[in-house]
């Protein structure tokens, strides 16, 4: 399909790269200080927002998949709904940024953060949606460079600038194998569309070393971008460093998109997937190295977070440890295995985001990340009451215990896993175990804010518009949270849809 | 085999981009390993050349050779007043040597998949003598979303390394 | 309306003191007394609904996993994509346990009438933890068991850990990982169970009805016992229990010994027995075992103990001891014993904690040696532990006695050689229990306590119907007996046919 | 008649009870409104009623000859093989044990009225000895072994409770605890013996459902299945007796669960009369006598409840001889006695084992109150050797107490000598008898004679040897005029006079063959005991033993005149002379001691060891990992102090360690990063380069 | 084989590629680390054209060259950026004392 056809496809993605040079053209008009505070935050809301309600029109008038953009992109359902999970993220992003202290609605440079932001969901789009391989490293190099921009983008301390220069260094030593093994894989099939590549793959029956050094390094990058072990090592400095809003956002969108992508190469170019006509010799069996990879990951992820004593380190391995559980679905190779990820990934940002968004009111009232700012919590008025139920509703949901969505998360994971047959029943108890570890730190954190018997620091001050809105914020995701717990088929249907995408 | 001119020439600028990327590794100093590595472009460009792929040598100089070194050049002499970049900037010790052991694994493995490895030869397709013709209507057919795509990442890059070095400049 | 109420009792038993936790949340902090109040109020309408139930319950139907054997069922889709039904429904094994647990609570609220600090949070805890605790003796649906087992969790953390004694944290957060261990182990059990079974289901009848489908059936069993041990407790998994008791406050030590402990057992015999028959009778001499070590080694570790408190939870140890015993012994005399000696167990230690929460504040400590002649002191209190800790030695004529009796005659059928032990038990739960009175009651007035405060009118109400359950179940225990025989025969036919 | 009681016979049972809920709950008021006395005076009431109706049924079922009438109240439970019935059995064994418990119950309470009179626990005191009575009626009419097992438990309670009774000194209720740990030990072979049986008789017989296989009539019917069977090797048969008779001894204090009994004089008088002399102590006699169709399947059995019979009258008998204090010689006689009555029960004379179960009954309880009245005479001095020459300061005592040590001593007419001989007859004569079982029987007489006669010379004959100076014990009840030793009031002495008569007439009921008599008791009871013994042949040497008694008897007596009336040196003297003997025996051959070391201390050892390896080794876990931890933290410095004390176990322990060092992987510089993404690409690239 | 055959081309691309990640291991300045950076992407880059040329015979090799090429130069605009940022704070680019944020 050529390009012209293919634009009615690229609405979303379109209107939102339109939108972002429209938005650059408009900052020169309006010159810095009379602004209004806020006006671009709002501005990059309004963006994603119409870009997010395009996507869901696209979704809903266009199931089916095709390649658009000559083989470049490929539109389907799989793509359409992480790249709605993405949208969701950036949006939330956002507003967490207008929130946050550091980048309220005063921040000089709110403009240009915007715009990156922009580009960076743009990046994502265009990174999930990818068929090939160069449109995949454009992707992924749009989504990273932005990012590291983002991270050492406030001035705040030399802790954010130390965090983005090493996830610069980082992210481009990862992508520079990840393209490296590309090349080796063209070298093997000779053409960049990876529908061409599985065809040559399945008709030459290529297998063998070359091939498998071309995907460990292929897998070094995306294994980067979703930060599984041993490609982790970056995640909690830059967490730490970053300002608290783009962490919180770092940990579920670029991460859902990696996953994305990390499925559809698995499964559509080196994997079997639901057809079940390519001979095995046309792929390898990657399904006990992604298993190892994602037992590794979620213990070493659990075990280096029990000792934490920061938030943003806590949750950074909170996340780690959250990407091996759903690599464990990915090493299912089912179908139902995508459609658990995509739920998990849904689940995971509803309670995530709720823990970032009271440890950003906590940094906004006491200036600190450390988990004594959180001592007595509870028991600081109302207030205090509300923050703290809301984090221990999601630190419980994310240990994974019952009535919480996150629980419901983890017995779709399970559930891909047992699924598969006894080959894998040893991830699930690894992932089992990993659960009681993981309920250490987070119960510990609950335990600061209710059992301890010193209740220090002041009480929360006034509340204040940015309050308002956090605490809205707050309840609309703890309430999800709680629902999904309960109530979560409008979401599995969701999630089915992902299922289509292999045939 | 004979020994012709061609593989001469083309045995020195093989030997022009190896030798002086082994300089940028174990030199002692950071601005002998950013003039190596002006080299090691050089070289790279004389085997685009040898590819057929003129556009992209010339690229690589204009990119490479002028942008990229440059800027780093710049960045070294910015950064460090004389005396400091005689220092060694080579660490030694565990690392260095597990690095290295590393690498050789690397290197070792990679050569025996490469006595094993197939590569997809289509050997019958025409390959166009001039490469620019056929680069600019790949460009702006298959891979125009990709060209538009580009723009808006510079874009973007420029905005944002601009803020961020206008900050620290100040 | 009562024909509403006749079919949905059990979703109003389990979901009302859900509504009435969320009624406390709404009133204002400072209204200490109305919190209390309406926690009251909504822990005694499930007591009258509980009461309905066991006057509507037919004693005659049997049949434990066919559709007869169970009544007031209620099943509707929850999940139609994974077929999770709200399955809800009751049999003779249960509905002692709801009687049990729907009596407990008010009891529970009356005690925790002098809390303070955070009134409305307590309540509101302690609301949804009833709705846990009914929730997970009404469910049949697996998935449903499951949740409202964790749900019970999470208000225990919270409630041991806040209002609890000086190492409560500690005591907190070791009975929620001893638990979730258990717990992670039977997730895994029942996703199993439910991919392995076609069509996919959760529901527990139909799960038994065709349980040949299970594979690996020693790991399921393995995995789902070590899950139920722990709550019990049975012996290596115990050490839980004397931290969780000697921390939470009183009325917390009620629920967590009056029917907490009884989850275990009661998972036990509605999951092991009918998922898993054939292992069960296998396992037998191994749970006789397990059963017999808790008896002595609970009596012992008593008789050691300084704190009142640690004395009752170790003395709860060798009690469930006699349950898993009787359960054990595949007689229909040893499994209604042991279903009758989790209902007894269950009255006897909440009335001992009570007891112990009495004299806790008054005195604000528990050590045995700091008291003496109360029972000069305060004659009412004195006349009513005594019955309590007749009671727990198994009197004849108290309830306990006929439990243990029943266990014991079960066991001398199938263990005799541990029957013959387990009975020994007997002797050394008397010494401890009567050494214990004599250094708190008898002997000479300890002068610090000789104008302690006699039992109050809320202390008595609490404790009145107790006393009465234990002295009425002994001379006449055929009401209770008679709800539980006829499933619990088909039970216990259903494992013995097995082998 | 037959129809009261058939339907209404429970209400016997019920009145005691009744009492004592009066009693118990009512009592202060009744104390306020009525005065002291109102509580005993209800509680009497209450005893005599059902005497009342007790000697209706004893008419009942001597008129029927012996037929057994049933009362079925309701069934207790009923489930799967088990059936149990709330019944009572109304048959001439439990109509005579009927009269003998509310009869002295009755004359016990008119003496406690008095004895008690002033205590301000009267009332609770009271409620006791109903609630006493209550549990032994209970045991006594119970119509299978399982209800008989309630009462059984329930006296234990009501001694436990009466022992305790003034729980004020802590030795009071170090005895009570004894009594009923010792009570539960026997108990706990009760259950395990009748368990056994119950589960051979539902294999064997295999009952219809709904029968009740522990009532006493299907055990008769079916108690000879139980002839070959075998368990674990042994006979199925010796087995449950000997762990039944395991609780008999528990109960009635034999060899070797005798030590609670001496310590139980703790409790007051009255209540010693009655429970630890007439009433509970004869319940393990009663059971074997109520099960004699089982015991007599197993001749072992029967063998090992002789010889303990016997052995226990010995042993309590010589420890009786240097006992001090009044109750305490009491005790051991009441423990030698019924080694008595367990020989009989022994050597298969049934009847004759009750005999003198009833007999005993009465003079012991008349010795019993005696000793009470001389208590309280004495301003509350047990110490014998305090006391003298109380013939003339309190006759009527001295009269009835002559009188009943003439009884237990077996002077000829009166009731003792026809129940202790008929038991040294069939001792030496029964088909289970053995001249040695006889001669361990004829020595105790002598030694019976011996200790009694010195407890009657020394507290009754010689001058008083109360020094003027003597300081007063604390008294407890009001009369605290100055040390007059007075008679006691008419409601003491009244009961001593019936009492003394009865154990002077009681013999007449079962004069021998022998002697022209028709032993008429035998005949009573032999619908449920059976036939035994030789009855009508004149056979020589039963003169000759008896004659041998009476000897036996009046030597004892004569070596107690000489010992502490005529030569009191001389007794002085034997003690240094066998200095070690006379301490050994003096202190009961340290008995209690040893049973005191072996168990109640070693159990209290073992269970502290076991708290500590609770505490310690299963939850090794927590402390030695806390301990490395805390080590570690110290080291480390930062971690949170707080929560290392909070490490649950070492399994956790050990995973919060490993965090460290998985921590430590983050070392910070982005170069390392890069270095473990290489050398894991590189490890990973040449593991599978190996593999495949 | 003859020389100037492919597999020249991949082993010279090899060397740079591990030359790369030895510069950016061992390098003590960031600079350092940048040199290795550029070299790994070369050295893909140079592979992609070799590919192109001498197997696939099709232009799409060198596109992405081209592309690969162009985001390396973005890539050293936001690396000099960074740099001059951190020698603002630390007043030197040694790549030790970036440990601020570590465990």
């Amino acid at each position: 399909m050529n390009n012209l056809e293919s634009l009615t496809y690229f609405a979303s993605e379109g209107f939102l790269s339109v939108y972002i040079i429209l938005l650059l053209a408009a900052s020169l008009l309006i010159r810095k200080e009379q602004g209004t505070p806020g006006l671009y935050y709002s501005l990059g809301i309004f963006g994603l927002a119409v870009t997010l309600a395009l996507e869901i029109v696209a979704c809903a008038t266009r199931p089916g998949s095709t390649e658009i953009f000559h083989g470049l992109l490929r539109s389907d359902s799989l793509g359409r709904l992480f790249k709605i999970l993405c949208l969701v993220s950036g949006i939330l992003f956002l507003l967490f940024s207008l929130l946050a202290r550091e980048t309220s609605k005063r921040f000089r440079d709110s403009m240009e953060y915007t715009v990156l932001a922009l580009s960076l969901c743009l990046g994502m789009m265009l990174f999930i949606a990818s068929n090939n391989i160069l449109m995949l490293y454009l992707g992924m190099e749009l989504l990273s460079f932005t990012s590291y921009l983002l991270t050492g983008f406030v001035d705040r301390d030399e802790r954010t600038t130390e965090a983005a220069v090493k996830y610069l260094l980082y992210g481009a030593v990862a992508s520079g194998v990840m393209i490296y093994g590309f090349s080796l894989l063209y070298g093997l099939t000779g053409s960049l569309d990876f529908s061409a590549i599985r065809a040559y793959l399945v008709a030459n029956q290529v297998s063998g070393s070359m091939l498998f050094i071309s995907i460990a390094f292929i897998l070094t990058g995306l294994g980067f971008k979703i930060a599984a072990f041993p490609f982790h090592l970056w995640s909690p400095d830059v967490y730490e460093g970053a300002p608290t809003a783009f962490s919180a956002f770092l940990s579920v969108g670029p991460k859902a998109a990696g996953f994305a992508i990390l499925m559809r190469v698995l499964y559509q170019v080196f994997g079997v997937g639901a057809q079940a006509e390519a001979p095995p010799a046309a792929q390898f069996d990657w399904t006990f190295t992604i298993a190892v990879l994602s037992a590794l990951t979620m213990t070493v992820g659990n075990l280096a977070a029990l000792p934490q004593r920061n938030i943003k380190r806590l949750l950074a391995y909170s996340s780690i440890a959250h990407a091996g559980y759903a690599l464990m679905a990915v090493a299912s190779r089912s179908a139902f295995g995508i459609s658990a990820v995509f739920f998990y990934f849904a689940v995971y940002l509803l309670m995530n985001l709720a823990a970032f968004l009271v440890a950003i009111v906590i940094a906004n009232e006491y200036y600190t990340e450390r988990l004594d700012g959180y001592e007595g919590l509870g028991w600081k008025g109302p207030q205090g009451a509300f923050l703290a139920s809301a984090m221990a509703i999601a630190l419980f949901s994310l240990a994974g215990i019952p009535p919480f969505a996150g629980f419901i998360g983890k017995v779709y994971l399970l559930m891909a896993v047992i699924k598969k047959g006894p080959g894998l029943y040893w991830l699930a108890v690894v992932a089992v175990l990993n659960t009681v570890i993981s309920l250490f730190y987070y119960a510990r954190v609950v335990k600061m804010m209710f059992l301890s018997k010193r209740v220090k620091g002041a009480p929360l001050s006034a509340m204040t518009t940015e309050r308002y809105v956090s605490y809205a914020v707050l309840g609309v995701l703890t309430f999800l949270t709680l629902l999904f717990g309960l109530y979560w088929t409008p979401l599995d249907s969701l999630s089915k849809l992902t299922m289509n995408f292999l045939n | 085999m004979e020994i012709g001119m061609r593989d001469i020439v083309f045995l020195c600028v093989a030997l022009l981009t190896t030798i002086p990327c082994l300089i940028v590794v174990f030199s002692r100093n950071v601005l002998y390993s950013a003039f190596a590595l002006f080299f090691t472009f050089l070289g790279t460009s004389g085997l685009y050349f040898f590819l057929d792929a003129e556009f992209l040598a010339i690229t690589q100089v204009v990119v490479y050779i002028g942008g990229v070194s440059v800027l780093l050049l710049f960045a070294i002499l910015l950064t460090k007043n004389v005396d400091e970049i005689r220092k060694t900037n080579m660490i030694s010790g565990p690392r260095m040597a597990l690095a290295g052991a590393a690498a050789l694994a690397l290197l070792g493995s990679f050569l025996y998949a490469l006595k094993g490895a197939r590569w997809a030869m289509n050997g019958n397709a025409a390959y166009p003598a001039t490469t620019i013709k056929g680069l600019g209507d790949l460009l702006l057919s298959k891979y125009l979303l990709p060209f538009e795509i580009v723009s808006i990442l510079l874009l973007a890059v420029l905005v944002g390394s601009l803020v961020i070095s206008r900050r620290s400049v100040q | 309306m009562t024909e509403f109420i006749h079919n949905h009792i059990l979703t109003l038993i389990t979901f009302l003191p859900l509504l009435g936790g969320a009624v406390v949340l709404l009133i204002p902090r400072d209204r200490k007394d109305a919190i209390r109040r309406t926690a009251l109020v909504f822990t005694l309408i499930p007591l009258l609904l509980a009461g309905m139930l066991f006057a509507g319950f037919n004693t005659s139907s049997s049949g434990f996993t066919t559709e007869a054997g169970i009544q007031f069922v209620e099943k509707h889709a929850w999940i139609r994509d994974f077929n999770i039904n709200y399955f809800v429904g009751v049999d003779g094994l249960s509905i002692p346990m709801i009687l049990l647990c729907a009596l407990i609570c008010p009891l529970c609220i009356l005690a925790s009438w002098n809390i303070e600090k955070g009134v409305k949070g307590y309540h509101f805890l302690f609301l949804l933890l009833e709705t846990g605790m009914m929730g997970v003796f009404v469910a049949l649906d697996f998935f449903l068991f499951f949740i409202f087992w964790e749900v019970m969790l999470l208000p225990m953390y919270f409630l041991i850990g806040i209002w609890g004694g000086p190492r409560k944290e500690y005591a907190a957060i070791k009975f929620f990982i001893y638990t979730l261990v258990g717990s992670v182990l039977m997730l895994l059990v029942i996703i199993y169970a439910y991919l392995v079974s076609t069509p996919h289901t959760f529901d527990l009848t139909e799960l038994a009805r065709n349980s040949s489908v299970l594979g690996y059936r020693a790991i399921l069993w393995w995995g789902l016992f070590i899950g139920f041990a722990i709550k019990v407790p049975l012996f290596p998994f115990h050490t839980w229990l004397p931290d969780a008791h000697v921390e939470a406050p009183t009325a917390i030590s009620v629920v967590l010994a009056g029917i907490l402990l009884k989850m275990g057992t009661y998972g036990i015999l509605r999951i092991n027995f009918s998922l898993l028959p054939d292992v069960t009778r296998s396992m037998a001499t191994v749970m006789a075992v397990i059963g017999t070590i808790n008896i002595i080694y609970g009596a012992l570790c008593a008789m050691a103990q300084k704190d009142l408190k640690k004395l009752v939870a170790y003395s709860s140890i060798s009690h469930m001891g006699y349950v898993m015993l009787g359960m054990a012994s595949f007689t229909d005399e040893g499994l209604n014993g042991a279903v009758l000696q989790m209902f007894n167990h269950g009255v006897v230690t909440a009335m001992l904690f009570l007891l112990v929460g009495v004299v806790y504040d008054r005195a604000h400590h528990r050590e045995i040696e700091g008291f003496g002649g109360l029972a000069s002191v305060t004659p009412n209190y004195a006349f009513v532990t005594f019955l309590a800790f007749f009671a727990a030695l198994g009197l004849p004529g108290l309830n306990s006695f006929i439990s243990e009796a029943l266990v014991l005659l079960g066991a001398f059928k199938t263990h005799t050689v541990l029957a013959v032990i387990a009975a020994t038990g007997v002797i050394i739960t008397a010494a401890y229990c009567l050494w214990t009175l004599q250094r708190v009651f008898l002997g000479a007035v300890n002068q610090k306590y000789a104008l302690l405060p006699d039992l109050t009118g809320r202390e008595i109400a609490s404790l009145a119907p107790l006393a009465v359950l234990v002295v009425v179940l002994g001379v006449f225990p055929h009401p209770v007996l008679n709800l539980m025989k006829s499933t619990l025969g088909s039970l216990n036919a259903l494992v013995v046919a097995a082998l | 008649m037959t129809y009261f009681i058939k339907s209404y016979g429970f209400i016997i049972v019920l009145l005691p009870l009744l009492g004592a809920v009066v009693n118990g709950f009512f009592g202060k008021r009744l104390r306020e409104r009525f005065g002291g006395t109102a509580s005993g005076y209800i509680a009497s009431a209450m005893v005599f009623l059902s005497f009342l109706l007790s000697t209706a049924a004893f008419i009942v079922v001597a008129g029927s000859h012996g037929a057994a009438i049933v009362n079925h109240a309701y069934t207790w439970m009923s489930l799967g093989t088990l059936q149990v019935e709330i019944a009572f059995l109304f048959d001439p064994l439990s109509a005579m044990m009927l009269l003998i418990i509310t009869g002295i119950g009755f004359l016990i309470h008119v003496y406690s009225t008095a004895y008690m009179h002033g205590d301000q626990g009267i009332s609770r005191y009271f409620a006791y000895l109903n609630l006493f009575v209550f549990s032994m009626l209970i045991l006594v009419l119970a119509e299978n072994a399982l209800l008989m097992f309630v009462g059984w438990e329930g006296v234990g309670l009501c001694s436990y409770l009466l022992i305790g009774f003034w729980f004020q000194e802590k030795q009071n209720t170090t005895a009570a605890n004894k009594a009923f740990i010792v009570n539960r030990v026997g108990d706990f072979g009760f259950i395990a013996g009748l368990f056994l049986l119950y589960w051979f008789l539902a294999k064997a017989a295999g009952p219809s459902a709904g029968t009740s296989i522990l009532s006493f009539s299907y055990l008769a019917e079916h108690a000879h299945l139980l002839k070959d069977a075998t368990i674990f090797g042994a006979s199925l048969a010796t087995v449950i007796c000997l762990a039944l008779f395991l609780g008999a001894t528990g109960k009635s204090a034999q060899i070797p669960l005798y030590v609670w009994l001496p310590d139980a004089m703790a409790g007051p008088t009255p209540v010693s009369a009655l429970i630890h002399a007439a009433t509970m102590v004869t319940a393990g006699v009663y059971m074997v006598g109520r099960l004699n169709f089982l015991f007599s399947m197993s001749h072992t059995a029967m063998a090992v409840i002789a010889v303990t019979g016997a052995g226990t009258a010995l042993l309590a008998a010589t420890m009786g001889c240097l006992q001090n204090d009044i109750k305490k010689v009491l005790a051991y006689s009441t423990v030698s006695q019924l080694g008595y009555m367990f020989l009989a029960m022994g050597v298969g004379a049934w009847s004759a084992g009750l005999f003198h179960v009833m007999t005993h009954a009465f003079f012991k309880a008349c010795l019993f109150l005696g000793a009470g009245s001389v208590i309280l005479g004495m301003h509350h001095e047990q110490d014998i050797r305090k006391m003298g020459g109380l013939r003339k300061h309190m006759p009527r005592t001295f009269a009835t107490f002559a009188l009943a040590t003439a009884a237990i001593m077996g002077m000829p007419p009166l009731s003792g000598f026809f129940s202790k001989d008929e038991i040294l007859w069939q001792a030496w004569s029964g088909e289970h008898g053995h001249p040695g079982l006889w001669f361990a029987g004829f020595l105790t007489a002598g030694i019976t004679a011996f200790y009694m006669a010195r407890l009657l010379f020394l507290t009754f004959f010689g001058e008083t040897r109360r020094d003027a100076h003597h300081n007063h014990h604390d008294d407890h009840g009001e009369h605290a005029h100055d040390r007059v030793i007075s008679e006691s009031p008419a409601a003491i002495t009244v009961p001593l006079i019936i009492l003394a008569g009865f154990s002077a007439a009681a013999g007449l009921v079962g004069v021998p063959a022998a002697l022209g008599g028709s032993n008429r008791i035998a005949e009573f009871l032999a619908p449920v005991l059976g036939h035994h013994g030789t009855a009508g042949t004149h056979d020589p040497i039963e003169y000759v033993l008896m004659a041998a008694s009476v000897c036996a008897a009046l030597a004892g007596g004569g070596l107690a005149y000489l010992f502490y009336l005529a030569r009191p040196d001389i007794p002085v003297m034997l003690a240094e002379r066998l200095g070690p003997v006379h301490r050994l025996v003096y202190n009961k051959y340290y008995i209690d001691e040893i049973y005191g070391a072996l168990f109640v201390t070693g159990t209290k050892i073992l269970s502290r060891v076991l708290a500590l390896f609770d505490r310690h080794v299963i939850d090794l876990l927590v402390n030695v990992s806390g301990l490395a931890l805390r080590t570690q933290a110290r080291i480390a410095g930062w971690f949170d102090q707080a929560y290392v004390d909070g490490a649950v176990n070492l399994v956790a322990d050990s995973t919060l360690s490993f965090g460290e060092q998985v921590r430590k992987l983050q070392t910070g510089r982005v170069q390392v990063y890069v270095l473990v993404l290489v050398c894991m690409v590189a490890l990973g690239i040449v593991i599978r380069l190996m593999t495949v | 084989m003859e020389l100037t055959g492919i597999t020249s081309y991949i082993i010279i691309s090899l060397i740079l590629f591990l030359a790369g990640l030895l510069t950016v291991v061992s390098k003590k300045s960031i600079i350092g680390i940048f040199l290795g950076i550029e070299l790994i992407l070369n050295s893909a880059a140079l592979n992609f054209a070799a590919f192109s040329r001498l197997t696939a015979r099709n232009l799409e090799g060198q596109m992405v060259s081209m592309f690969v090429i162009v985001l390396a130069a973005a890539e050293a605009a936001i690396a000099l950026a960074l740099l001059l940022a951190i020698y603002k704070r630390y007043r030197d680019i040694n790549a030790d004392n970036l440990t601020t944020l570590k465990w």
